[in-house]
């Protein structure tokens, strides 16, 4: 059984299908937010495989012995999402206009961490200065509590932009948005880590499982969902 | 034209209702058989249910016109109602279900206190002023629907039942005050009734309602001495017979229906379906068949006999059922006979009253 | 009094209106922008069908169990005296304020595998989080003490002289239970199953935090519509009209049966 | 008789104790894992003050609205006849079952601002995502159905000949219903006005989507819970613990203030 | 020792009851005004309230005993209860609702559909065994109300004025069809009424609860001769005076609480507080004051007079109230005096009847 991250979902069917073809074993994936399998894990979930979209998460599981070595197996970054029925936006300066909403993730939650590390990280560089910032945090209309929630209303155009994963653009949401690629100097890289999870029954199909996500062929179809090879970037 | 007037159809599969009614000021009574629909024609006259065809009018207010598609709803219509299952407010207290009409109406509360206050007099309610409805007995209630009704000052009144719960006392007290309040008022209202007390006692406008038709109107007394149907005799306490008028060896004759053959004074009637009626008062009773008489003698079992005071009632069946009323004395001279025991009654034809049907 | 009237009348046009309006207009934007084609597609995929059938197994389970024990509960809580009554009342409200994802993790923190009756439970061999039992469970953890609670009040509202002939008839407490005060709140009990089965379906947070989101066994359509929210909003929608299309046939479909039970009566 | 008397209260026992196990074990465990201590901590902080009072806010409001509109669309509804009604039961059935990512979405589809109907009031310059109106009006769309179609199947149970006798009286409609058909129901609107507070308290899904999760304005103790889990579960026990107080505290505080009103009466 | 005996003391704020009573097999008759606490003391012995004290047994069965704290359930005291308010299921239609008792006690449905028909027929509910209840007329509802305690053949039969809402036959037919059942199945009953017809057919054993307390027990006849209390006389038709026995110049005089003074035969009695009673047949009436008679005299104006038969019941209202029962010949005669007028009530002081309270 694999526990994974709802974003993961669709690459890890993908390879789940892949495995069970070469391996002959059946693939049972739970998919839920990664906080919530975290918290199933510590009361004892019958996981044998952890994949999450934070590395912090899996930290206090390592700690506590639950689960075995860390692999990371992707990368993400942050893009801004534009909403279609409006001319697309051509540089971050544009974000301060005036009427423009914006949407960020909340501070408390992972895309929000990262947004408030991307929005630091570009007040101290003098190319776009903190005057900027204060002009994007000016527009920021709602602070969501996932980055589905950003997606879903800059899809509907309920707000202008909103700073999402790279990962988010999948074909439906693609068609129907522009996006901005942010400066990768600045841009904070997300680590996915993985871990067999400690006393599972089935460790070495799980540890076989996380081999085909580091081989080519997992990285090739992650790759194909907008992820990022884990090595492509450091942890800043 | 003062008074209200009715002239309705309804038709249901249970019940088909057709009734020409005109209601004056002060009291008619309104009798009836278990559902010969008196309730159901009260329910018509409220609003609370819709006639098929026909008018109502009150006061010379249209209330209701198939033809002219009028039809008020019941809270303009001005009718006092008084339920046979009460319908009291279960969650108001006995003032405010009597004062819930002048509330509804918007009257004033000092107005309002004062109305409530002397009806609760009159009703003797006082000391249950307070209590909610469910804390009453069943005659209490009665007189806190009645003052309910009563306290929202109706155009017309329609009661059914209203004595059925209440003790003999209150009964009297209940007559005596509806003959003031309607002295009073003069506010047409019409009383469906079982008790024979009432029609006594109210013995002026009586109507009598079978199967959905008005069969007889007129006074106690012309019931009393000329009901249409068993039930009306049944109800004044008179014997009715029905049979047919024919002629036996060229003399007349009354055949009742069970074969029974009966004189009677033939001269304003003729041939043909008739019933015979005769009072309890003029049948005389006898242990043994009375000899060489000239009057009509019937058999029967004794079904019940009861003491009124100084008479006694004693309900014959056999052939025919015979209610006879007879002195006390005359009862215990005879040795009381009770429940089973074969009596034969006796009238005088000319005690007899036919009348072709 | 005919002014008033008229403004009464008015006035529930208008509150009528603004809820009409309320409800329509988001289920009708919501139809609008779902694309049939696409929704016989996914009622096609195998993976909808196992999670229409999960919703609707766990869903008609918990309603019957809800049913089945609630039913007894409430007819004992309305017999309550005053006192105890008002105890008991608080106790059902407690969980009804929970926002389901805290339910959750109180269902785990009781039955996990560390949970206080749940190391028992393992002790035995038996493991009801991840499970389709655990769905059920969660079902009847959120919903139950609405149904209980309002049941009572349908109880209380029972006339009592008609319990007291029951009983003076010879029945005893479970007959009178069953013939005279269950009937007597048909309808409302009706109405409540209905909507007890349709709040079930639409659960979300105790459930994916209690039993996960196992596909074919505990990954149910509302599961399968966050899913696909967090991967593609418009299957989501998709799913949520398909959602919507099931549900009222169901209500529809019980109702009918219903109806044909009692031979159309009242 | 008296076997299956005894049968029928030991049957009530077994339902009534597993009833009460699963609802208390869960919640006795959240509350020896929660720490009074930090509660406490948390309690005074400026966020969860913020949290709480929007919390109380919007839930009171939608209360409040949704009995204002709920009340007369359920008379009116138990008026009607019986084609009509089950036309318009089916139609509040339908939103019952949405979960509730989809019913928000489904309101962002209407009132956002590319809405069919938001269009028509961003035109009048006026927007309802992310203000605090937007919460209310999501646990309305949420919650209203319910209320009204268990509310007119309570007006149906009413005596009719009551509401005869009171129009008789003179009583117009509104008249009729505000001091007849209402106080009947009386005691189960209560219940089910301490529910819809309470489910509103705890309502997550919709509010997000639609409104945001803006501290101050649209940010509810739910919504905090939420944020809190995603990064620190210990705090959201904390603030659902402190969730569970507050309501409890207020539902005694409502049914006080009740009883008072109308003087300990029945 | 077959039968029902209660010897019970409830009390409440509103009323305390202390009732010692034997209901041997057969009818026994509970009159009493209207919140007496008859339906209360029904309640009670049926296990619908609790006395505070005291013990019921049935048939030897104990049914409850404070002292030894027994309390048997209302299900297994096998008491047949008609409530006043009938309390008929609503959701069952008439067969239901008649067969629920048996039913109830898990009889089999061959034996129940018999002993449903055979009730069904004594109360000629044919036409209506698959109407709902509320489909019914009320006196349809009270008959049906009736069967279905019937039907579950119970030990005892507490009847809660079974007859108030029934037609003047159904009436009858009630009675003949109780006497009959009576004396087929000797089943202890207690009828509260409050109509005198059923006091005159069941006269036998009557018992008079007034304010809690048993006050009178007898036959009707003793309590139509010797009334205890005022609401008896009412209920028998007998004028009742209160009053003391005191001597005025050497001669023994009846004096009433209003003053009025009285001859009486007063060879039985002793000085002090007493009552006066006359039956309202020994009552004479007069236009005008009757002159050198030897009788009591009392001067009242007519409240009503209404027609029984042959005979007229007047009541007057003076410093006393009281009934006279003349023939209606004699009532004619007088020139048929009606409300408000001013008559003179005689009666011989041998027909007066005084006893020592
Ligand atoms: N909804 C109904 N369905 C079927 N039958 C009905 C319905 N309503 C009334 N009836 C029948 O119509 C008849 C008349 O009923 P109604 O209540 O008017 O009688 P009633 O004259 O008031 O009798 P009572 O003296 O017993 O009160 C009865 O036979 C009753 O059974
Ligand atoms: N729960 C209660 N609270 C207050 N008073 C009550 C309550 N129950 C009964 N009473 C009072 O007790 C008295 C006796 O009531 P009960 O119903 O026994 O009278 P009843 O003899 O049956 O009268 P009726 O002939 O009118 O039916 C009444 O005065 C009634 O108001
Ligand atoms: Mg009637
Ligand atoms: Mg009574």
């Amino acid at each position: 059984t694999v526990f994974a991250a709802s974003s993961l979902r669709e690459p890890f069917i993908a390879i789940g299908e892949l495995f069970e073809k070469r391996h002959g074993e059946e693939v049972v994936f739970n998919f839920a937010g990664s906080q919530t399998l975290k918290t199933q894990i510590e009361f004892g979930a019958p996981a044998d495989l952890y994949a999450a979209a934070n590395p912090m998460i899996i930290r206090p599981l390592v700690e506590k012995g639950l689960v075995g070595d860390v692999r990371y197996f992707a990368g993400n970054r942050l893009v801004l999402l534009l909403a279609g029925n409006r001319p697309p936006l051509r540089q971050l300066s544009e974000l301060t206009a005036d009427n423009l909403q914006i949407a960020l993730g909340n501070s408390a939650v992972p895309i929000g961490q990262y947004t408030l590390r991307l929005l630091e990280n570009l007040a101290g560089d003098p190319a776009f200065g903190a005057e900027l910032v204060a002009g994007i945090r000016r527009n920021v209309r709602t602070e969501e509590s996932s980055v589905k929630a950003i997606v879903a209303k800059v899809l509907l155009g309920e707000v202008d932009a909103g700073f999402v994963y790279a990962s988010d653009l999948v074909d439906g949401v693609r068609a129907k948005t522009a996006h901005l690629e942010l400066p990768a100097a600045h841009n904070p890289f997300v680590r996915y880590p993985a871990a067999v999870v400690s006393g599972s029954q089935h460790a070495t199909a799980a540890q076989r499982f996380l081999d085909l996500l580091l081989a080519p062929a997992g990285q090739q179809i992650l790759h194909r969902h907008g992820f990022l090879p884990a090595g492509s970037g450091d942890d800043r | 034209m003062s008074g209200f007037r009715l002239d309705i159809a309804f038709r249901r599969p249970h019940l088909a209702l057709d009734v020409l009614l005109e209601i004056p000021p002060g009291l008619t009574l309104l009798l009836g058989p278990n559902g010969a629909g008196k309730t159901t024609l009260l329910r018509l006259l409220a609003g609370l249910e819709k006639p098929d065809d026909g008018t109502i009018t009150s006061n010379d207010r249209t209330l209701f016109d198939a033809a002219r598609g009028i039809c008020l709803p019941p809270s303009q219509r001005r009718i006092g109602l008084l339920f046979q299952h009460l319908a009291l407010f279960p969650h108001l207290d006995v003032r405010d279900n009597i004062g819930f009409g002048l509330r509804a109406q918007g009257i004033g509360k000092v107005e309002r206190e004062r109305s409530i206050a002397a009806i609760v007099a009159r009703f003797a309610l006082e000391p249950h002023i307070d209590k909610p409805v469910a804390a009453l007995s069943g005659g209490e209630r009665q007189k806190v629907a009645l003052a309910r009704t009563l306290a929202a000052r109706p155009d017309v009144l329609l009661l059914d039942e209203p004595t059925a719960t209440l003790d003999q006392e209150n009964r009297w007290r209940f007559r005596a005050w509806l003959a003031e309040i309607l002295a009073e008022w003069k506010v047409p209202t019409l009383m469906v009734t079982h008790d024979p007390a009432d029609a006594a006692s109210f013995r002026k406008r009586i109507v009598v309602l079978e199967g959905g038709r008005i069969c007889q109107r007129g006074s106690f007394h012309q019931l009393l001495h000329a009901p249409a149907t068993p039930f009306v005799a049944d109800f004044a306490g008179v014997n009715f017979i029905s049979g047919t008028i024919g002629t036996d060896n060229g003399a007349t004759i009354f055949t009742s229906a069970a074969g029974t053959r009966l004189q009677a004074p033939f001269e304003l009637s003729r041939s043909g379906p008739a019933c015979l009626t005769v009072l309890p008062w003029e049948i005389a009773l006898y242990r043994e068949l009375p000899e060489g008489s000239p009057r009509n003698v019937v058999e029967g079992t004794v079904r019940d006999a009861i003491v009124l005071g100084d008479r006694v009632r004693v309900t014959l069946l056999g052939r025919e059922k015979l209610v006879a009323e007879i002195s006390l004395r005359g009862y215990q001279a005879m040795g009381q006979p009770g429940r089973g025991a074969t009596l034969f009654a006796a009238f005088k034809a000319r005690e007899a009253r036919v009348e072709n049907v | 009094m005919s002014g008033s009237g008229w403004l009464f009348r008015f006035g529930m046009l208008l509150a009528a209106g603004f809820i009409a309006l309320l409800i329509l207009l988001p289920l009708f934007s919501l139809l609008l922008y779902a694309d049939p084609a696409r929704q016989l597609a996914l009622l096609r995929s195998d993976e909808t069908l196992a999670a229409l059938r999960v919703t609707l197994t766990t869903s008609l389970l918990a309603t019957g169990a809800i049913f089945v024990t609630g039913l007894p509960t409430a007819f004992a809580i309305s017999r309550f005296n005053r006192k105890w009554r008002q105890l008991v009342d608080s106790l059902l409200e407690l969980p009804m304020v929970l926002p389901q994802i805290v339910a959750g993790l109180a269902l785990l923190l009781a039955f996990g595998r560390n949970g206080i009756f749940g190391r028992v439970l393992s002790a035995w061999g038996m493991q009801i989080p991840f499970s389709t039992a655990a769905v059920v469970l969660a079902i009847i953890f959120v919903l139950a003490p609405f149904f209980i609670r309002r049941t009572a009040v349908l109880f209380d509202q029972v006339d009592h002289e008609l319990e007291e002939a029951a009983q003076l008839l010879g029945a005893g407490p479970f007959f009178g239970f069953r013939h005279v005060t269950l009937p007597l709140c048909r309808r409302p009990l009706i109405a409540e199953a209905i909507m007890v089965f349709l709040q079930s379906i639409g659960l979300f947070g105790a459930v994916i935090l209690f039993a996960g989101n196992i596909p074919g066994r505990t990954r149910t359509l509302t599961l399968a519509i966050f899913d696909a929210f967090e991967s593609n909003p418009e299957v989501a929608f998709a799913l949520a009209a398909l959602l919507l299309l099931v549900s009222l046939l169901l209500v529809l479909a019980g109702r009918l049966l219903l109806r044909n039970l009692d031979g159309g009566g009242k």
